[in-house]
């Protein structure tokens, strides 16, 4: 076995890891840059940190021009449509992340130069997560994502609430990749491999073993904490709060988003052959996750805590396509799993959009009324239309209201368990319709807050500065783009999920 | 092989990982517990790939050796902020986030 | 499909207002008149664009999709941009940009509080498109998307603009409506993949065998089409939304929403829930019928408790509409036509009363009728006007409420083969009753605030008849009520061949006459009817399961 | 077939006054007062035009009769048996009674253009032009005319006289178009139409309540009875296309097929329950029993507009209806087989009931009413016992003395009585005030008593004898009961007005006086448009005593009393039993229907025998002199209704008209507006709503129980349950306590084994 890995070429396609050695690059820059910028200059950083992140992106398209790759280190490492895609939205996602920054960052008590290189460093590990097909790469690129989130959320040094998110964010974050790699360690041992595409292979011609059970259960419970899944959802909302507001928005958007990708690996690339072992437990959670985060959520006055329950709710949706597969597996069907795959990276990439584009404006009214309560929004329509304007598109669109970008996320959600069919689909499927229902009342609720209420006394209208005016356009442009012209992401969705085959 | 004795050894080590990061009052003390959760796979690891004649398992067993080191090592940063601004170490005074 | 102009024209009636809503988003919002005549523009534009779909429509080939666009939209989930208008769609769009215009120019000079004209405005452009767009699409999700759209800017309108009572009136209104549609979603995509040819595209759907589908998972996607539409319309239970809404909104929110939104729903049923899924149709029929001849009674009790005018108003709205949905259950070509007549006669009629409740609040700010009355004293034009619209609105034949009334409750008399003809006739008689209850609440309120005196508290003030505006607003919905109940072959010469069509699928229930012929030699002249023309079924014997009388 | 320009035409009678309507509505303001004349005008061509109609259709039978058209199919009767009863198929000329009219066929003159179609269905409209509706025409178009002229006079310097004379003109149009209708679904247009024109005619003095209540109970009476016109219209559709295959509203398919199913025998609860629909428009309209509360309190619009809706227009639509689809009725009804059936019941219930009330009223309009109610059950009545004929020439001739009564009464109370109706309180004795009003009224009252040689002795006796002669003895003599009550309660409506002191003087005090009268009261604010203020306004008028009417007044009357004499001649069996002048036959020649007998059951005109009216002459004696020793010479029984409990009870019955108004207004309507309605909407509100409100409150319940027990205390709870005190920070922890972060791995550590045992179970 370890012939296999000395007798592979080492010939390495530098060209198809690209966005991955960019990155790196900047990563030194923006450490280097750090230590030799003046203070004043710092921000500077920031305007560094973004132009890797565009080169690597440049990188992901170049690469998406290319023809096809094979897997690389020894079928650990795909470049495929797939990957790309991922890698694409995990860029973006930075990059506007890194516009929420600037001035957030620049304007509070904060080491600029580390928190850029910290983004960077855990979007590699994103990237690095896009192409993963190993249980080892996997594993890397998980733990390369989390560890520097965990430094991210603590990033208020002072702030008692602060360090309470991180080290609770921190402490569940450590525990799950025990109980995860616990898991693989019984995957590996049983199959005898940790490739996915090989365990798959071998999976499905295992007997039914209780520790194979036990393996894939625990594997999903560590990405069930890294999505934020009911019941392993506690830590969210603290953490969410606890973190600086763009840290929050990375780590809702693209640090969830890189478990479900950990996720969909492990489970349409390995497990796929053994359903029966999982797809009740992904119904579950999504149920769960979609009901509980809803009603919870209807009960915060704290905007970013009721995001954070929004989040968790979200993620249920996510989890229904999961759960589709499974049952679609049960029968066989090819084109369900395409579809299944399809509807998690559309949703991922709408979730992208609209939620980081629904904490820009956040922080955009936090950054004039200091506050995060929900009645912190009231009669803000009077003052400041536009940033009203876009904070509705962006909750409705979070809500499923055509023709935001959330709909076709919602659609396909929808169509990929009514595809499964059957009364445990339909069921879920009405259960999240149910749940949209709910959704829609307290994303509402802000709306309202904004629309209906008299304004406070001080009605001075919300300035947007101009790196956060950009973050938005980015994000509405997307959101309504991709509300009327849904195959925008629908078609390169589709590409990615082609490499199911 | 005696797999079934070494994954008895790592399942213990695993709960009584478990049973620390649940018990222990000190911060410090539950990142250690939390190594030897992870110390219980490394084991598992090792014995699987010993027993399929699988250098792969030893390679897994390396890398998770060496991430957890990066992770204890920003874990226990954290402790130590938190005890600068606490002045304690205990998770239970972790609990100003209260919806 | 249609080529040149004819392909672009359908597209242009809806995404024009889109247009006239970014240079109105672009003007400052101080320019009040310019952003007031910019929008009128571009209703009166859409509306151009409609009137050119109105006249260029080929008027011998209703049932055929005309100015039919065919485009890839969204390839990953096979819907299309699939547009096109028949005689059922037509008059409805045309209505919706008809009335859109009369709306912007009511408006005018009758801003509801907090004014804010740019933001009202670009709302009313925002819902026209989802208005007009719903009328045309060919597509289910396209349909969905239009449909939706609807939502967001008539929640603003009443939540804003609205009355007191207004937040708890507009989210409500707005989770009813999303409930429904969440639903009526899975429906679609549970057809989408049971019908097994996997398109949304509505004549595909309509076309393709459907017998592969149980008659059980039928009744059940049908329930979910049943659950969007029916909270639209809204029909008996789900009602509850409704007056509410109306009751809050401003004058033109209730407008529209009476006019259009309402319609929809039924809309909805004609075009997509029947044709698609007959055989469910067909099993759901009497309860739709029971649960539209509840709605015309309840919601004509509903009238009489009420002391505020809008409101009243608003419960005649489910009333009338249950006639509507009777009309649909019968599932008879005759049924759905008058159906779809009584949707643009009410549009009209039920519009034109909320455009008067609106002005008498305007003018008395109270709609309590209690506090009323002697309208015709002292505003006699609008006190007239406010009669002229009780009267179609009760049903009076000559005006437009009579079409849309009298065939529905004819057409159950006999509705489609296999419906329980005893029950159906119940339901007429109960329909029938409900007429009375109609007359009796409009006419209480035409009592009430139009006849006597003046109270004391107005004796005094100087009231405003109908100004300029209004009577630009009201006058042609005046006329087409008017000319629709006096030429109501406008209307049905429209739809009959489309609504045809869609029955197809249901039977029709032609008895078989008792005698083969008995000639008119009498009178020549006389158009007479067409006889079967001695086919051997002369002597078939009468059915006898239609001899219950 | 000859084409006559009239006949062929009569669509532009209707069209006439509609068009004046417009004109009058649009332009009315700026003609002023002389508006009235742009609708008299209107109103007289289509008289005109009414008028060369009756010419030509006389033409047309007589050309049809001459050996025009072929006659009916069959030589001799013949007598089908079919469900239990008879129908006779026969050219009427065979057996029809002997009076001697040949069988021929004199077609109606139909013309109609398709007004739309749907679905295989298409809805025509045109006229259907027949001795029933020239008949009408002439008798609307030219009441309708009398009521204009006399209404310049009577409504000058009415506060909406333009509007007055729009919604006469409306009137007259609806009313018109109905008679024209050549289809039943055009026949409920016309039908609708004219309720609403009597609504606004009733309510014409809106300002007062009781007015626009008298409108709203107009409508919506006769909307109620509606619910049967529309279900029985309905119903002829389809009793056509069980008949053809193919639904129409056609009259003239509507007619055969009703004779056709009969004949086929076996759709006979289709036409029962298509009778009945109908019979239940009729009451509703025509003011029949148990529906006809409303019309006495309709007196409260204008005289003039009394005396259209109760003479011409309105009420007579009902019989006319009756008329119309006769077939329907006498087939559904098995009419003629001298059962009682419901149409006769009807009609002789209200025609007892109609007079009884008339006795307690004081106002003379009121009188007037009721007795129009009782006549008119003699019309239902009539239809009901076959005699179709009679009915229709009874409708004919009261047309013209009860209009002649309206007008009368109103050109007393405009006069002679400071606009007052109240016959107790102020009038009396105006007989010599206002001689000629005294005799036009006076012929009015013989006519509607049936004194012999009058209009409405001929047709109320046609009536009786037809009923008669069908065996239906029973209804004979509920007629000749109502004869000698009618006598009765006009001798004492006479002897109030006109006899006896005047009582007048006071009007202004008087306690009754009609809403018309009442405005006078409050009516100074309005003074410069409501020319009634006070009876000295007139200018020829100045001691403000009673005085007679001038010419737009008594002009009609004298007309209208030529009419109530000889009208009634021309279907005057018993003077063409002395005479045997063709005239005294020509009204069943030109009215009746010859259109074969599949398409109009056969009419039989009875032998003229004396005993018919004598009897009925002796009725009118009887009542007369009754009422006469009562009333005038106090002969009897003064004030034995304060003495006789009996009949004190039976005089508040009647003072109360039989309570009915009671159970209608505050049972019925009281109940629907009040506690039904009130119920529906505390469903609506409490029930409903709150389905909608408990599953948001579920929802909000269900999220505070996740959000605090599960999301935030299930940890929590167990935490502060075990160490309650010690959430300060820095403190030192009990030793059950343990950290909410180890809860949550605590907490997910035993879920995370229970789900992998129970994975490692099912596995």
């Amino acid at each position: 076995m370890f012939a296999a890995l000395t007798s592979a070429n080492p010939h390495v396609d530098f060209l198809a890891i690209s966005p991955e050695i960019a990155l790196i690059a900047t990563v030194m820059v923006v450490l280097i840059a750090d230590m030799i910028l003046p203070e004043r200059s710092a921000w500077q950083t920031s305007r560094i940190a973004s132009i890797g992140v565009l080169v690597s992106l440049a990188w992901v398209a170049v690469i998406a021009f290319r023809d096809p790759i094979a897997p690389m280190f020894g079928g650990s490492y795909a470049i495929d449509d797939y990957a790309l895609v991922l890698k694409g939205f995990f860029l973006v996602a930075t990059y506007v992340t890194i516009l929420l920054s600037v001035d957030y960052i620049a304007e509070g008590d904060y080491y600029q130069g580390e928190f850029y290189f910290l983004l960077l460093c855990s979007v590699l590990g994103m990237t690095v997560m896009a192409s993963a097909r190993d249980l080892i790469t996997l594993f890397v690129a998980l733990e390369t994502i989390s560890i520097p989130t965990y430094v991210l959320a603590g990033y208020r040094k002072h702030d008692r609430r602060s360090n309470e998110g991180a080290i609770k964010y921190y402490l569940i974050g450590a525990i799950s990749s025990a109980v995860m790699l616990y898991g693989m360690s019984m995957i590996f041992g049983l199959t005898g491999e940790t490739n996915l595409a090989a365990i798959s292979a071998k999976i499905g011609t295992l007997p039914d073993s209780k520790v194979l059970a036990l393996g894939v259960f625990l594997s999903l419970l560590g990405f069930a904490f890294k999505v934020s899944a009911v019941p392993f959802h506690w830590w969210a909302p603290d953490t969410y709060e606890g973190a600086p507001t763009p840290v929050t928005a990375f780590l809702s958007v693209a640090s969830k988003a890189g478990g479900f990708v950990a996720m969909l690996n492990i489970v349409f690339f390995g497990f796929g052959l053994q359903p029966s072992l999982w797809w009740l437990i992904i119904w579950v959670g999504a149920a769960l996750s979609m009901t509980l985060g809803n009603l919870s959520a209807l009960r915060q006055t704290n905007i970013v805590r009721m995001l954070a329950y929004s989040s968790v709710a979200q993620g249920g949706f996510m989890l229904v396509p999961f759960a589709a597969f499974g049952l679609a597996q049960s029968h066989g069907d090819a084109a369900v799993a395409r579809g299944a795959m399809r509807s998690v990276i559309v949703y991922l990439l709408v979730y992208g959009a609209m939620n980081l584009g629904a904490f820009a404006c956040i922080i955009a009214v936090a950054r004039r009324t200091q506050s995060g309560e929900i009645s912190s929004f009231s009669g803000l329509f009077q003052h400041s239309p536009v940033i009203t304007v876009m904070m509705t598109i962006f909750l409705a669109s979070l809500a499923g209201i055509p023709p935001f970008a959330g709909w076709f996320a919602k659609f396909t959600m929808f169509q990929s368990i009514i595809e499964a069919g059957g009364g445990w689909g339909v069921t879920l499927g009405v259960v999240a319709g149910v749940n949209s229902v709910i959704a829609a009342y307290y994303y509402l609720n802000v709306v309202r807050s904004m629309w209906f209420r008299p304004a406070a006394d001080d009605a001075r209208p919300v300035q947007v500065t101009g790196a956060l005016g950009a973050s938005l356009a980015v994000c509405v442009g997307l959101v309504m783009v991709v509300g009327v012209y849904p195959s925008f992401f629908g078609d390169m969705a589709e590409a990615a999920a082609k490499v199911l085959g | 092989m005696m797999l079934n004795q070494f994954l008895l050894l790592s399942a213990f080590l695993f709960g009584t990982g478990i049973y620390g990061v649940i018990t222990r009052k000190h911060t410090v003390l539950v990142l250690a517990s939390i190594e030897l959760m992870l110390v219980a796979v490394n084991i598992n690891l090792v014995a699987f790939g010993a027993t399929l004649n699988n250098a792969v398992g030893q390679v897994f067993a390396l890398f998770v050796l060496a991430i957890a080191a990066a992770e204890v090592g920003v874990g226990l940063a954290i402790v130590l902020l938190i005890y600068r601004n606490l002045r304690s170490a205990n998770p239970d005074d972790v609990n100003v986030l209260k919806g | 499909m249609a080529t040149g102009f004819d392909a672009w024209v359908l597209t242009l009636t809806t995404f024009t207002p889109i247009v006239g809503l970014a240079l109105v988003l672009l003007i400052p919002k101080v320019e009040e008149e310019l952003i007031k005549i910019v929008t009128l523009a571009t209703t009166v534009l859409t509306l151009g664009f409609a009137l050119y779909v109105l006249y260029y429509f080929d008027y011998d080939h209703t049932a055929k999709l005309q100015f039919e666009v065919k485009k890839t939209w969204i390839e990953v989930i096979n819907s299309n941009y699939h547009i096109g208008v028949d005689g059922i769609s037509l008059p409805m769009l045309v209505l919706s940009a008809f009335v859109t215009v009369l709306c912007v120019i009511y408006s005018w000079n009758h801003f509801p509080e907090p004014h804010n004209v740019k933001a009202f405005l670009a709302l009313i452009l925002l819902l026209e498109v989802g208005m007009n767009g719903t009328f045309i699409a060919q597509d289910l999700i396209l349909f969905f998307i239009f449909f939706e759209i609807v939502l967001l800017p008539m929640y603003f309108m009443i939540g804003v603009w609205g009355g007191p009572n207004r937040e708890y009136a507009s989210i409500k209104f707005f989770l009813f409506t999303l409930f429904g549609s969440a639903l009526m979603l899975l429906a679609f995509l549970a057809i989408y993949f049971k019908t097994g040819i996997n398109t949304f595209d509505i004549p595909d759907l309509i076309a393709a065998d459907k017998s592969r589908i149980t008659h059980g998972v039928q009744l059940i996607i049908f329930g979910g089409m049943f659950l969007g539409f029916a909270i639209k319309v809204p029909m008996f239970p789900f009602h509850t939304w409704l007056p509410d809404a109306h009751t809050e909104a401003p004058t033109v929110g209730s407008v529209l929403l009476a006019a259009i939104l309402l319609k929809l729903g039924t809309y909805g049923f004609i075009r997509i829930a029947l044709p698609i899924l007959p055989e469910a149709a067909k099993s759901w029929a009497p309860w739709i019928g029971l649960l539209a001849v509840i709605g015309i009674i309840y919601g004509a009790l509903g009238c009489l408790a009420q002391t505020d005018m809008k409101r009243l108003i608003a419960f005649s709205s489910v009333a009338h509409m249950g006639y509507v949905m009777l009309g649909i259950s019968s599932l008879t070509a005759f049924g759905i036509n008058a159906a779809v007549f009584g949707m643009v006669a009410h549009g009209l009629i039920t519009g034109m009363l909320f455009f008067i409740a609106g002005s008498v609040q305007h003018t008395f700010h109270t709609r309590e009728m209690s506090r009323l009355g002697g309208l015709l004293t002292q505003a006699p034009k609008m006190g007239w006007i406010l009669g002229f619209c009780s009267m179609a609105s009760l049903g009076l034949p000559g005006l437009a409420g009579f079409w849309g009334e009298f065939p529905a409750i004819l057409s159950v008399f006999q509705p489609a083969d296999g419906l329980n003809v005893a029950v159906f006739r119940t339901y007429m008689v109960i329909a029938a009753i409900g007429t009375v209850l109609a007359a009796g609440y409009l006419l209480w309120m035409l009592q009430k605030v139009a006849f006597g005196t003046p109270k004391d508290e107005w004796k005094d003030h100087h009231i405003h008849d109908v100004g300029t505006a209004e009577w630009i607003a009201w006058l042609p919905m005046l006329v087409l009520i008017l000319v629709l109940g006096v030429v109501p072959g406008l209307m049905f010469k429209t739809t009959d061949d489309a609504v045809k069509t869609i029955v197809k699928a249901f039977p029709s229930t032609q008895t078989a006459p008792v005698k083969s012929h008995e000639p008119q030699a009498e009178h020549g002249d006389d158009a007479g009817t067409e006889h079967s023309e001695g086919d051997g079924t002369d002597h078939a014997p009468a059915e006898s399961e239609h001899s219950g009388g | 077939m000859k084409h006559y320009w009239f006949l062929d035409n009569a669509w532009l009678i209707p069209l006439i006054p509609a068009i004046s309507y417009f004109v009058i509505l649009l332009f009315g303001k700026r003609f002023g007062e002389r508006a009235a004349w742009i609708g008299l005008a209107s109103i007289g061509s289509a008289w005109v035009l009414a008028c060369g109609t009756v010419v030509q259709w006389i033409s047309h039978v007589n050309a049809s009769e001459h050996g025009g058209e072929p006659g009916g199919e069959h030589g001799a009767v013949e007598t089908i048996r079919a469900f239990g009863r008879s129908i006779k198929l026969a050219a009427e000329g065979a057996s029809a009674g002997g009076e001697g009219h040949a069988s021929f066929v004199a077609n109606p003159i139909i013309h109609s253009t398709t007004w739309f179609q749907n679905n295989g269905f298409k809805l025509d409209v045109g006229i259907h032009i027949d001795g029933l509706a020239v008949m009408m025409l002439f008798v609307v178009t030219t009441i309708s005319l009398l009521v204009h002229f006399y209404s310049t006079e009577y409504l000058k310097g009415d506060r909406r006289f333009n509007h007055y004379f729009a919604a006469l003109s409306l009137f007259s149009a609806s009313m018109l178009f109905l008679v024209v209708a050549s289809n039943t679904l055009q026949l409920l247009v016309g039908w609708e139409l004219v309720g609403l024109c009597s609504f606004m005619l009733i309510g014409h003095w809106w300002e007062e309540k009781p007015n626009s209540n008298a409108a709203l109970k107009a409508f919506l009476t006769t909307r109620t009875g509606d619910i049967g016109l529309l279900a029985g219209v309905i119903m002829t559709f389809f009793v056509v296309q069980r008949y053809t295959g193919t639904g129409s509203f056609d009259i003239t398919q509507v007619n055969q097929a009703a004779i056709g199913l009969s004949l086929d025998g076996n759709s006979k609860s289709l036409l029962f329950w298509c009778a009945a629909a109908l019979l239940l428009a009729i009451i509703g309209k025509s003011g029949q029993f148990p529906l006809h509360t409303w019309l006495p309190d309709a007196m409260a619009g204008p005289t003039p507009v009394s005396a259209l809706i109760h003479a011409a227009t309105m009420v007579v639509a009902g019989v006319y209806l009756g008329a119309r689809v006769y077939p329907i009725f006498h087939e559904g009804l098995n009419i003629g087989d001298g059962g009682i059936n419901l149409m006769a019941a009807v009609g002789g219930a209200t025609l007892l009931v109609g007079a009884g009330l008339a006795f307690v009223q004081n106002d003379i309009k009121k009188v007037l009413a009721y007795s129009t109610i009782s006549q008119l059950g003699y019309m239902v009545m009539g239809l009901g016992v076959g005699a179709w004929s009679a009915a229709i020439f009874h409708l004919f001739t009261h047309a013209f003395f009860k209009a002649n009564l309206f007008l009368g009464a109103g050109s007393v109370s405009h006069s002679g009585a400071h606009h007052s109706f109240d016959m107790k309180n102020d009038m009396g004795g105006l007989r010599k005030f206002m001689p000629k009003t005294f005799a036009t009224f006076m012929i009015g009252t013989a006519a509607l008593i049936g004194v012999p040689l009058t209009a409405g002795f001929f047709s109320k006796d046609e009536i009786l004898a037809t009923a008669s002669a069908n065996e239906y003895t029973f209804f004979k003599y509920v007629g000749l009961l109502g004869a000698v009550m009618t006598a009765a309660y006009m001798t004492r409506c006479v002897y109030l007005t006109f006899f006896g002191e005047y009582r007048g003087g006071h009007a202004d005090h008087g306690d009754a006086h009609d809403s018309h009268a009442a405005h006078t009261a409050d009516g100074d604010d309005h003074g410069h448009d409501h020319g009634h203020a006070a009876s000295n306004d007139h200018g020829h008028d100045a001691n403000g005593g009673p005085h007679e009417s001038n010419f737009p007044i008594l002009g009609p009357l004298y007309f209208l009393s030529f009419m109530s004499i000889f009208a009634g001649w021309i279907f005057a069996p018993m003077l063409h039993h002395i005479f045997h002048w063709e005239i005294f036959e020509k009204f069943p020649l030109w009215v009746d229907p010859h259109v074969g007998s599949r398409g109009f059951p056969i009419l039989e005109h009875p032998e003229f025998a004396w005993i018919d009216p004598i009897l009925a002459t002796a009725a009118g004696v009887v009542g007369v002199t009754l009422a006469y020793l009562f009333y005038w010479r106090k002969a009897y029984g003064q004030n034995i209704t304060e003495r006789n409990g009996a009949l004190g009870a039976g005089k508040k019955l009647l003072v109360n008209k039989y309570y009915l108004d009671v159970l209608y207004t505050d049972v019925i309507v009281g109940a629907t507006k009040g506690p039904i309605a009130q119920a529906a909407y505390w469903v609506n509100q409490n029930v409903i709503d709150n389905v909608l409100r408990y599953t948001g409150k579920g929802a909000a319940g269900a999220a505070k129980f996740v959000y605090k027990y599960i999301d935030q205390k299930g940890v929590d709870g167990i935490y502060n349950g075990s160490a309650a005190g010690t959430s300060a920070l820095g403190g030192l922890s009990s030793k059950l306590q343990t950290g909410r972060l180890q809860y949550y791995a605590l907490l997910v550590l035993f879920l995370l084994s229970a789900v992998a045992f129970a994975v490692v179970i099912t596995n």
